[in-house]
């Protein structure tokens, strides 16, 4: 799909459904109906909407802590997906996994995760296992800046390589490692450069601009898709919230944040594009985000109706229920 | 009569078979296709199974990472871990991804993945080869503790832990490799959570894990000679853990010995000691002693590793113990 | 009167008069000078010491082999692993490295390295995020294990970590870092191996790890009510556990509960039910009772969270057990 | 110290150390009296060689499961080694390590390890210790090109550019790991290409020439000590016996073996240039030869004449012996 009007109102929309979903999660977590830590991706939409919107439904993606923007994007309900922030049964994951594991099999959403790093090798496996189907399926993994120095980076990556697997790593560089800005612990500025360690390429992108972000994702999915094996990609983004709900952010000024949100809010610049080039009037802009706002309404008013699981709930799905030999 | 092979290639015949059944099938780790693994059970496979075998390089996080997205995608690997040792490289894999991703998707995802373990003393390797962990493993819920003693149970259990929706720790212990005992050719598979009783007896119950499950049965023998009739209860996986089956037979001697070649604080045998105090307290008639290696860590030196892994003396002298 | 200052705030004052005793010490980990940690043990050792601190990228292997390294070359290194479940990235470090190595090199090495552990039911942080895994650490040979249960323990014990010669892992669990104690300023230590007898009685013993310390006594509050007069043992370390005074206890009591918050199957209450019996049978009035979560990962839900974590009725109805 | 005929006769007799040492342990396994897996470092003395002469007694080395070259290059004592590996008490450490976990505290030889890529952290940490002190003191790792894939690498050398510590990580590219060619597994020949991830100086070396091998060194080690922080060389070696003894090789053919032992055998090397230089007589060479195997048949006569550790032995050394709280 090349760039049009369409393909960019979705984006654009896409956008909208995570920004509002997550404002909206905040909201009710100082209602206390969201419990948990909650990890806030607003500000990083481009990153997960510029990736998704070149994939298929049974292409995989996994994800971080930070994960309701993959979620979203890879095409996951909101009403389930707020279920599970109320830790309702009728969450994406029963209530059992909160915030940092949504998870969406039906789509190929192989999980969020609570390990900084740990979906590199597993989204791995999963290219290899569409390379030996040979079904062409490709596997994304999203990760922060602060994944790159775990070993689970460098094992991951040198086995995609190895393999020359359809797999696209996408770090989300977002300079700050929960409370610790990424140069305080870190040399390389970024992560794109270690590539070469791995002999795949490397791209860094602006992951405020969700166009430049298809762009780069584009070329490397197609590249994974048709044999020629994985790419590193980094995408310098930056999240507009603390680390998680209740974060003091002494590490940044308020004015920095300001900055971004101002300059670099990767909504505003896709709008901009869109306005240019006559893609969205006014009208349509409105429209989109009251059928947003509609759509997360109804994902709270599901969320608030919705039971709590019940009691027996806890020891199932422990192993599958069939357990049989033979 | 039913021909004789040894427990490597009982895991062997296990696996081809498997591979032949269902393609989702492959094997990963180090050195399985240029050496069939260190003990040599996947040989064969590169040329029967061609691009079903992956080699890798030594990157156990990798590996086992690897295998877990395999296997939510739908494939079935059979991960070789080279030594026990080195599965520590990879605990987060096991423990918080493989073993929680179906409960945390709320029953969405399944890791069918076997993890094959060679594990143990062997070779005077030292305290870095040389270790079991199954308690650290039995503590971990979503995963499951496989641990055969014969060739047969070898092949009957990693045919069902290929087939299981659930991954599989699959203990190997490396001197048993070359063991030989009957085993069935083609189909069967053994239940996971059902105990075997070894041999039957009225006095006292041995529950051995294990390669105790054979020196078990030669301890049982010697009791004999001292009037003792001894059962000797194999529980085959340590997780699921047949609770009644062992209870039913405590419950019938009354005594009862936990063995096990691991140390035995907060070892495997632990945990059935304890479970067997709580169930069978009314119908004990002694303590129930623990069997185990001493809380070191293996050494090197051969004049000291014969103190440290239990043998049947050991039994024995716990067996009258618990008798008299 | 004494002082009275939170769990969190007599480690962070451990931590400052060890520092201030012995310039080897230091402290490495993740956000420890940025936020102190995530419970912010480590707050104002950056302007206090500087130099003395340093905050790491997401590497837990590569943090605790530093640890290990460092302290091989006489430094006294206190990691902090953000939440005890990470410490899955870093097992080999710990197991095979900081464990054996004393006992590798013939007694050549020391590894004085402290770990520290936040462990345990948080604010709902699920599977990933609340683990405990004591028992894992009992397991391995060549490391210590405490699990201080108040603020005067966690000064007194994290001292002592601090000082040893040996590695510590060191399980603070996150619902105590607020508990308000009793704690005295200035030096003292408090030996490992050495259990506290929290609360003195007759009818039963209750051996409580952790924060099941502090419910344990609520419990035996209500069972006064009943007319049942219950002695609270905090072994305070695992590793060495003390079995004298555990057993000593037991034998006057004749009855046993043992409770942790960690899961019961292959857990740290499995060891001590399991010797308790070995050692204690004559005396045994009933059978001892484990009381601990069942066996499956945490839930986020609370709605499930609230079945999962062990409460005061489970210990009362447990003691209420063993005494009928 | 730059080159010498000194400097290079003490190397010289020190290669020859390692080999007759091995060769010996060689022998004494196939007469039962060494047990365990031996890994023979027979081909690669130059590395160890070349890389020990720089270091002083204070500084650190640490090894891999291939380390009796490591440990007698740093100073090691071939009786205690000997007696280790015949399991006595008299040994390295007691009896109870082995082969695969020869230390020598008393210079600073932090210890063989069993564990592939396991000493590049603890390397690492050592080197932090020297810098808290203000010792100057620099750390070595030696680990082979198998442990490059592992996350400890890149975990422990990441931690030692980010605080630019006094380090030399030593890969012994010998293109092998156990029975697999490096290159059935790997994507870069060249591990010091990865050097660039990490933002220090990486640099290959010819591991079969000592001099070589022996500059690198020189510079990579003043430059760890004078603060300018650590260094990946690697040094591209062979090993003529098979990754531990009873290995039957159909990884590679006995042609290769016999080429590397003929043209690129390091003892050879270095005599040839010694001898181009007139820094060794025949006589002298013999002389070496000589009191380098008097050196070994005292180690086995050492070895054969202890004593094996007493039963006792077993449960001490596990913790300090008084281990005493305050
Ligand atoms: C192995 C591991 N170590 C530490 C943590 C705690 N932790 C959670 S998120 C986080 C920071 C992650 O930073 P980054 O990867 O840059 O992602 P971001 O939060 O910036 O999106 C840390 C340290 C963890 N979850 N897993
Ligand atoms: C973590 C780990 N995985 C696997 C092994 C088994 N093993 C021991 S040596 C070795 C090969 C090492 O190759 P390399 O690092 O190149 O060193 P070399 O033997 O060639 O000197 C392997 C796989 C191990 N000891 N540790
Ligand atoms: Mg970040
Ligand atoms: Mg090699």
């Amino acid at each position: 799909m090349s760039l049009s009007a369409e393909l960019c109102r979705t984006m654009y929309k896409d956008m909208w459904r995570i920004r509002l979903f997550e404002e909206e999660a905040n909201r009710q977590t100082n209602l206390g109906n969201v419990m948990g830590a909650l990890h806030m991706y607003c500000g990083e939409e481009a990153v997960a909407v510029g990736v998704c919107s070149n994939l298929r439904k049974d292409d995989y993606v996994l994800g971080t802590h930070r994960s309701h923007g993959h979620c979203l994007a890879k095409g996951a309900d909101s009403r389930q997906m707020m279920a599970e922030l109320y830790g309702k049964a009728t969450g994406t994951c029963a209530g059992k996994g909160g915030s940092m594991h949504i998870a969406d099999f039906s789509l190929n959403m192989l999980g969020a995760n609570g390990i900084v790093g740990a979906g590199i090798a597993p989204a791995t496996g999963a290219a290899l296992a569409s390379k030996m189907r040979g079904t062409d399926q490709v596997a994304v993994c999203f990760f922060g800046d602060g994944a790159a120095a775990r070993g689970t980076f460098h094992e991951g990556i040198g086995l995609g390589s190895l393999w020359k697997l359809p797999v696209v790593y996408v770090c989300e560089n977002n300079q700050y490692q929960q409370w610790v800005p990424r140069m305080n612990v870190a040399v390389l500025d970024s992560v794109s450069d270690m590539a070469g360690a791995y002999a795949i390429p490397g791209v860094s992108v602006n992951g405020q601009d969700p166009i430049e972000v298809y762009e780069v994702a584009r070329e490397a999915i197609n590249r994974a898709r048709s044999g020629g094996g994985p790419t590193l990609i980094e995408a310098r983004t930056y999240r507009f919230y603390g680390h998680s709900l209740g974060d003091e952010q002494q590490y940044r000024t308020p004015e920095e944040v300001e900055a971004w949100r101002t300059d670099h809010d990767p909504i505003k610049t896709l709008r901009a594009l869109m306005a240019d080039r006559q893609w969205l009037t006014d009208q349509e802009d409105t429209a989109i985000q009251d059928e947003v706002k509609d759509e997360i309404a109804n994902a709270v008013k599901f969320a608030d109706e919705s039971p709590f699981p019940d009691a027996a709930e806890v020891t199932t799905d422990v192993l599958a229920p069939a357990q049989e030999a033979g | 009569m039913m021909r004789t092979i040894t427990f490597g290639e009982a895991l062997r015949e296990a696996l081809h078979e498997e591979m032949e059944r269902d393609d989702t099938v492959f094997v990963m780790g180090e050195d399985v296709i240029t050496h069939g693994g260190p003990y040599k059970v996947t040989q064969g496979i590169a040329e029967r199974f061609p691009g079903r075998i992956f080699e890798t390089p030594i990157a156990e996080a990798g590996i086992v990472g690897v295998g877990v997205g395999a296997a939510m995608a739908g494939m079935h690997p059979v991960v070789e871990i080279m030594y026990l040792d080195f599965i520590t490289c990879a605990m987060d894999e096991v423990v918080n991804q493989a073993a929680k991703m179906r409960y945390m998707t709320g029953g969405q995802a399944s890791v069918p993945m076997v993890i094959r373990l060679p594990c143990g003393a062997g070779r005077l390797l030292a305290a870095q080869h040389s270790q079991i962990m199954e308690s650290w493993f039995m503590h971990v819920p979503g995963v499951q503790v496989a641990v055969p003693s014969t060739p047969s149970d070898g092949k009957g259990l990693l045919k069902t832990a290929v087939r299981s929706p659930d991954p599989v720790l699959f203990f190997e212990y490396k001197r048993t490799y070359t063991s030989k005992g009957e085993v069935p050719e083609g189909e069967y598979t053994i239940p996971f959570g059902q105990a075997d009783i070894k041999r039957d007896g009225e006095d006292a119950t041995i529950v051995a894990v294990g390669p105790m499950v054979q020196k078990s049965l030669e301890a049982a023998v010697l009791l004999e000679d001292e009037g003792y009739d001894v059962e000797v209860v194999d529980p085959r996986t340590l997780s699921p853990l047949d609770t009644e089956t062992i209870c039913e037979s405590v419950r019938r001697t009354g005594r009862a010995v936990v063995c096990g070649e691991d140390s035995s604080f907060a070892g495997s045998v632990s945990e059935i000691a304890a479970m067997i105090g709580e169930n069978c307290f009314g119908d004990l008639k002694a303590p129930v002693v623990r069997i185990g290696s001493p809380h070191v860590p293996m050494p090197f030196s051969a004049a000291l590793v014969k103190h440290v892994v239990p043998e049947v003396p050991n039994i024995t002298a716990a067996v009258e113990q618990v008798i008299s």
